[in-house]
């Protein structure tokens, strides 16, 4: 069977960084292949290539054999290539109908956008990936879950020859995973050719067959999946061995409760929510997309305006007005959209890890620069942030080393209760186990912490307790004892949502 | 021997009576064979620029200048340098307030100019005769703190005898485009005016530009002065009422040839102020007006 | 996604595309705002609101109007024009010239016009896109090249007696209905339907909203950029041949401060300096905003220094009540 | 990662807060581009470089260049503050009626000038912050209002016969170098200061950059974003002090088109108009490339309209290299 797609020798240098070193990779249509590598290997890189984002420095791409020329991303498509982005690249003020169409709107013949279609069609195919929105909503009001099935559908609308996944299960829960693995199965029939790129291991037999391994932005093997367990798969893509089958038990004291928060309603989106915190305690918190965790926390900070409700600290009952007030509180909310509310994108990675703590590092507001950059320093060794130095901006970071950063501020600021919204989102599975690690170490050293993810498995690894969301009420709360399982928890998440 | 150069800086470089003033001065430069430099703002009320255009010039080592100040105030520091590095300075036009140059330590500096006192009153009188007596009438003045402007505004309020009835003064800057806007807030209030005394012609011509566009140019009357060749085609044409001529290509001459005498240590028998004539122009001698100008303007 | 409904996509958006000239009136505050100030001034004045006033507030507002119209399809593409108060007083110099001067038909000479001032945008877009020099120093750049053209090619003087066939431009009417007024409802109309129902348009707004997101979709970005200040070159240019025929007259010196009128009624109208976000109807709102303070302050013979004070204070409380609403 | 080395700090990053003088030298096009205009002139033109000229530039550009240092700020944090020239001519006017008409000492005077600076700043900066108004049209209000009530307060007369004491603030020198020389060299070591090594420099950095991101990690971004413009009409007050002692005279008319340089010198500078990048030393400049071209130009006696155009082609050449350099 004849090859679909060739990337041969692919070299892409940024300053100071050899990205990609001759890399090849190969796909044939009606197959996906897998695309594997730590945080920072190289993978987004080679898809931008692909996708005519990004010029390589040499190496040579083939496409049914032939030679062709990718210089802007017009021409991609012109090759049938559709890629989703890790980073979402969508125009938040435009509705969903007109991004999914952008660039290749459905016109007259005098250029005048047929409207009516567009929508008609967008909703149809909206339908087809299981995304049950109005058309016409603006892309900035939705979450990221369904920012990312927007991409998706995206990609699906136009016939493309090869389509490309960056991560596009980062942001979802275990429902729309499924979903789409039954679609990515779908295009495989009509022979379209896939590239896929996660890092969670778990799903990979489910997608596909072959995985090309990225280390430093060298090309390492191209594996069968088949014929290669979880373990080696870890070690071609890092190097060395990971233990990942600890699991945190010890189940809480209820008599140290630090955090209690009573009642709190955040118009439709946060319902009578009460809930406590113990100190040295982690728990999870589990829900479908838009179950209304975010909001739940937001509301919790003072980010948004509860209408009603009573947050006690550590006993003392108090007011956040404002994220300044919880934060000089020592309670640090980080964000599960780093681009957006995360990062500071355009300034150097010392600037982001320590702009909320900036106390730490001044004497009566000057900077003491050195003690600044000592504290940088442990942190980005620490959580092993893959970056020339700490002067690099935060833009050119690969986007698992993005989300490092992200942690690393909420670790520079030494809470006593930290609030992660997905925080390993994007994170390759050593990196996530590194961050478990630091986790415990929290705990050891005196923190809480509250800790949203859509990754059930790792809620269960890692969680005290487990606390269950659906449409903005809190639906159940487990103890993270060994005979619980992700069916429980799902089938609460989903059971509350039909409430 | 070094070549004498000599500086000129008019009030703006965009407005006609300037171009004839430096016209004048550029003519005379010729007949002495000496350098003119000439630098000037863009519009009329800009002296933080005609004090730096003062210092570059005493940078450059100038041996004169002749000005006509944005403000008669407001150049005092620059004329103590110049003072200090000996270049002698010729007042033109407007005249340069003598009390507060004194209070900053400045020593008189000769002047050459219209006595706008007198043209205003001609313009009065046109309007008085052309009014018959009664009316409304509206002013548009120069920049606030130019002696001309209050000459002129004196001067036209004596000629009418103060019979017409003043229902508007607003300040225009000498410029057209605030002229034309004044004119339309003047007439949108005062829908009875007859007659507006534009204190130079750019603001005058801004007005009847105003007046033409409300469709009132039957019964509205406009007097300029300065008589710059846009007014007196206008004039011409029977838009313009009137203009009173000032005669600033004889101002550019006289100040070169004030310069070249003191440059040259004549004992300079220029007193400190000397008048040029001003005519009042209407349809009946605008042609010989336009004829002399044709030496000045192209 | 457990409570989506149809509100959300109701009140939660505010771009032009999807909405008809109703949706604004409710939507917009400032649109009330213009309403009220339109009512503040009819009932203190007895002159205000009548036909000739009424007309004239529109004729007055017309020539920012239409240059306003460039610049809000430039500061939708996150842009900015600093350069249209010069190019229209360019224009207005180069247009006496080649009428007066140079014996050039009018037709012609109109016509010359507006493919210069589409040539200065030209250059503009270009240096903007290719060149990468931001949009505020390139335009900067060009208001003082443009000025000191429009002053340099008459040597500071202005040009007057225009043929009277030119002065048709202005004076004219249809059915009664003043030509400068029949100027601002076609081109409105026509960029209406440019902005919200073209694929142009949607360019233009998603450049603004995300140039990266714009450019991974194919969309030529520089292209469109480059066409954003065509299109506020040639409306100054048409501005400055307003102008022109409305004073009968060309001015090097006129039209300045016309750039700082021209972004105020964007602004005022809604349309955010970063781009992606906005609507053209919301710029003739603007505008006539200005023009109706202006007309009204001046009608009240409120004396020319108070009328800037509460202009600015007038401006400013409208877009706050517009915010307000809005939130 | 396979060969990470240094030079990506070198030519990568282009924030303020990281760099030294010297790294400025080599990344910048613009500092390049100043010395080349710089040579430019002192070879064309004998009496250009000379002490007493060099001198004359820089006092030249400072009232800008002060006024250019609140305007940084402003624009680091994403805002923009056209009102800085009309808070010139207020300040101006009100100090002058204070020192003449109201007999207040001078120093008391001068600090009164200041203080309403900055709470002229305070109230753009509530209402940006907190009425949520855009910083264009707050401050476009503010343009119009401090205007207004300069030429109110006196009538629209200018004020002169200032005291002579006050004249020491533009004639005094220090070690023989003329004051305003000091002056500027004081304000930018301080805000340099302020901005790369303290706190609220990093914060106003940080609000540019991502507001949201700001919020959520506790900066009071509103307060912030206050404190920048209270910086800016402090600083605009001084340059409205530094005008009137420089003409040692006070026009209500006088700064207009001041708030233009002053962006164009930050923009010329290198800081960003979308916020969070850019440095106050590339401010400084940009004001001396502004104040040089002016000076240079006017020293080799170029006629007026011929240095308009000259200028704005300069300033996109400079412009243009600075960003082919940094690509
Ligand atoms: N625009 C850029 N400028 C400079 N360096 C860049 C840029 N984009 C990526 N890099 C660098 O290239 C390397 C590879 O990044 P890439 O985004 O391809 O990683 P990745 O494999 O997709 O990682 P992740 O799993 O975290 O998404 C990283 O070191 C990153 O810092
Ligand atoms: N900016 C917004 N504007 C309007 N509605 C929003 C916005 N953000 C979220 N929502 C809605 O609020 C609800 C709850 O969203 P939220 O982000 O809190 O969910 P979540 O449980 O955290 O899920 P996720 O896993 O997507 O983060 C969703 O229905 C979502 O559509
Ligand atoms: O006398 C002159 C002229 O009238 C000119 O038009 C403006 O400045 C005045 O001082
Ligand atoms: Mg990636
Ligand atoms: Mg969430």
């Amino acid at each position: 069977m004849s090859q679909l797609l060739e990337m041969k020798n692919i070299t892409k240098i940024f300053p100071g960084v050899k990205a990609l070193d001759k890399v090849n990779l190969n796909l044939r249509s009606g197959k996906t292949h897998i695309l594997l590598g730590e945080n920072g290997a190289g993978k987004s890189t080679l898809i931008k290539v692909l996708s005519g984002a990004h010029q390589p420095e040499s190496g040579e791409i083939y496409i049914n054999g032939e030679k062709a020329v990718i210089a802007s991303p017009s021409d991609a498509f012109k090759y049938g290539i559709s890629v989703i982005y890790q980073e979402f690249q969508l125009a938040p003020n435009l509705t969903i109908y007109e991004n999914i169409f952008l660039g290749r709107e459905l016109t007259n013949s005098f250029n005048f956008i047929n409207k009516r279609k567009s929508i008609v069609k967008t909703k149809e195919m909206m339908d087809f990936v299981g995304l049950d929105i109005t058309p016409g909503t603006l892309v900035k009001d939705l979450t990221i879950a369904e920012k990312q099935m927007v991409e998706i559908t995206k990609a699906l609308v136009f016939d493309s020859d090869i389509i490309v996944f960056d991560e596009p299960t980062a942001t979802l829960t275990d429902k729309e995973t499924k979903r789409l693995f039954e679609i990515i199965h779908q295009l495989e029939e009509e022979g379209i050719g896939i590239i896929y790129i996660s890092h969670r291991l778990e799903e990979f037999k489910e997608v596909g067959e072959k995985c090309t391994i990225l280390r430093d932005g060298k090309y390492i093997d191209t594996v069968e999946l088949k014929e290669t367990s979880k373990e080696e798969l870890v070690n071609l893509m890092t190097g060395r061995k990971i233990n990942r089958d600890k699991k945190r038990c010890d189940i809480c004291s209820p008599d140290k409760i630090v955090l209690k928060v009573e009642n709190l309603n955040y118009k439709d989106k946060v319902k009578g929510v009460s809930f406590h915190l113990c100190e040295k305690e982690i728990l999870g918190v589990s829900g479908l997309v838009g179950a209304g965790r975010t909001e739940l926390v937001k509301t919790l900070i003072g980010e948004y305006s509860k209408d009603s409700g009573k947050t006690y600290l550590n006993s003392q009952e108090i007011e956040f007005k404002s994220p300044a007030d919880a934060i000089k509180n020592n309670l640090f909310y980080l964000s599960e959209d780093r681009k957006d509310e995360g990062l500071f994108l355009g300034h150097s990675i010392r600037n982001n890890i320590t702009i909320s703590s900036l106390k730490r590092v001044t004497n009566k507001g000057v900077l003491k620069r050195k003690h600044e950059e000592q504290i940088c320093d442990d942190l980005i060794k620490n959580l092993n942030i893959k970056t020339p130095n700490m002067h690099t901006e935060a833009l050119t970071l690969s986007g698992g080393n993005q989300q490092k950063v992200v942690i690393a501020k909420g670790l520079c600021r030494q809470a006593q209760i930290y609030i992660f919204d997905e925080p390993t989102r994007g994170i390759d599975v050593g990196a996530k186990e590194e961050i478990y690690e630091i986790m415990d170490q929290l705990i050891q050293d005196g923190s809480s912490i509250i800790m949203i993810s859509s990754d059930l498995p790792e809620l269960l690894r890692i969680s005290d307790r487990i606390m269950v969301m659906a449409d903005g009420s809190l639906v159940d709360t487990f103890k993270n004892t060994k005979n619980l399982s992700q069916q429980k928890i799902l089938s609460a998440a989903v059971g509350g949502g039909k409430k | 021997a070094q070549e004498i150069n000599i500086g000129l800086i008019p009030m703006t470089l965009s407005n006609e009576y300037f171009i004839a003033l430096i016209n004048g001065a550029e003519q005379r430069a010729e007949l002495y064979d000496v350098e003119l430099t000439v630098q000037g703002p863009q519009t009329h009320a800009d002296a933080l620029a005609q004090l730096e255009q003062m210092e570059n010039m005493i940078s450059r080592g100038v041996d004169a200048i002749v000005i006509v100040p944005s403000s008669s105030e407001a150049l005092a520091p620059a004329l103590l340098k110049a003072e200090e590095a000996g270049i002698p300075v010729i007042n033109l036009d407007t005249k340069f307030n003598q009390e507060t140059l004194a209070n900053a330590g400045v020593s008189p500096i000769p002047f050459i100019g219209t006595d706008n006192y007198v043209g205003a009153l001609d313009a009065g009188k046109l309007a008085l005769e052309l009014l018959d007596g009664e009316g409304q009438v509206a002013i548009l003045e120069g920049i606030s703190g130019q002696q001309n402007t209050y000459d002129r505004k004196n001067g036209f309020i004596d000629g009418m005898e103060n019979k017409l009835d003043v229902v508007a003064t607003q300040t225009a800057d000498w410029e057209v485009e605030k002229g034309y806007n004044a004119a339309q807030n003047i007439m949108q209030a005062n829908p009875e005016l007859d007659l507006i005394f534009g204190s130079n012609d750019g603001m005058a011509i801004g007005a009847y530009r105003a007046i033409l566009e409300a469709g009132k140019e039957d019964e509205i009357f406009v007097i300029g002065y300065d008589a710059v060749p846009a007014a007196l085609e206008s004039v011409k044409e029977g838009e313009l009422y009137a203009t009173i001529a000032q005669f600033p290509a004889e101002m550019g001459k006289r100040g070169i040839d004030a310069a070249m005498q003191i440059i040259n240590g004549e004992q300079i028998a220029l007193k400190d102020s000397e008048s040029t004539v001003t005519t009042p122009i209407t349809q009946e001698n605008v042609e010989a007006m336009m004829n002399y100008l044709d030496n000045y303007i192209d | 996604m457990s409570t989506l409904d149809n509100t959300k996509t109701m009140n939660g958006g505010f771009l032009a595309n999807d909405k008809t000239v109703l949706d604004y009136l409710s939507d917009y505050g400032i649109y009330l705002g213009f309403l009220i100030i339109f009512a503040i001034f009819s009932v203190v004045s007895s002159s205000f609101f009548t036909v000739s006033n009424v007309s004239n507030i529109i004729i007055q507002s017309s020539i920012i109007a239409i240059i306003a119209i460039g610049q809000t399809v430039v500061i939708l593409t996150e842009g900015i024009d600093l350069s249209v108060g010069s190019i229209a007083a360019f224009i207005s110099i180069a247009l006496g010239i080649m009428m007066v001067d140079l014996g050039i038909a009018v037709p012609l000479a109109l016509f010359l016009s507006i493919v210069m001032g589409a040539i200065i945008g030209l250059i503009n877009g270009f240096v903007i896109s290719y060149g990468k020099v931001p949009a505020f120093i390139t335009t900067l750049g060009m208001m003082s090249i443009a000025r000191g053209g429009a002053l340099a090619i008459n040597g500071g003087r202005p040009v007057s007696m225009l043929p009277r066939s030119f002065g048709v431009i202005s004076s004219a009417s249809v059915f009664g209905i003043p030509i400068f007024i029949i100027y601002v409802a076609v081109f409105y109309t026509l960029m209406y339907f440019l902005l919200t129902k073209h694929k142009l348009g949607r360019y233009i707004y998603a450049i603004g909203d995300n140039s990266e997101a714009s450019r991974l979709s194919g969309i030529k970005v520089k292209a469109v950029k480059t066409s954003a200040y065509i299109f506020s070159g040639l409306f100054a240019a048409m501005g400055g041949i307003m102008l022109t025929a409305r004073l009968n007259y060309a001015s090097p010196t006129s039209g300045s401060g016309f750039e700082l009128d021209a972004i105020a009624a964007v602004v005022i109208g809604g349309t955010a300096l970063s781009g992606g976000q906005g609507s053209i109807l919301g710029t003739l709102v603007g505008a006539l905003i200005l023009g109706t303070l202006r007309n009204g302050l001046s009608i009240l013979n409120v004396p020319g220094f108070y009328q800037q004070i509460i202009i600015g204070v007038v401006i400013i409380v409208a877009v706050f009540f517009d915010k307000m609403k809005r939130d």
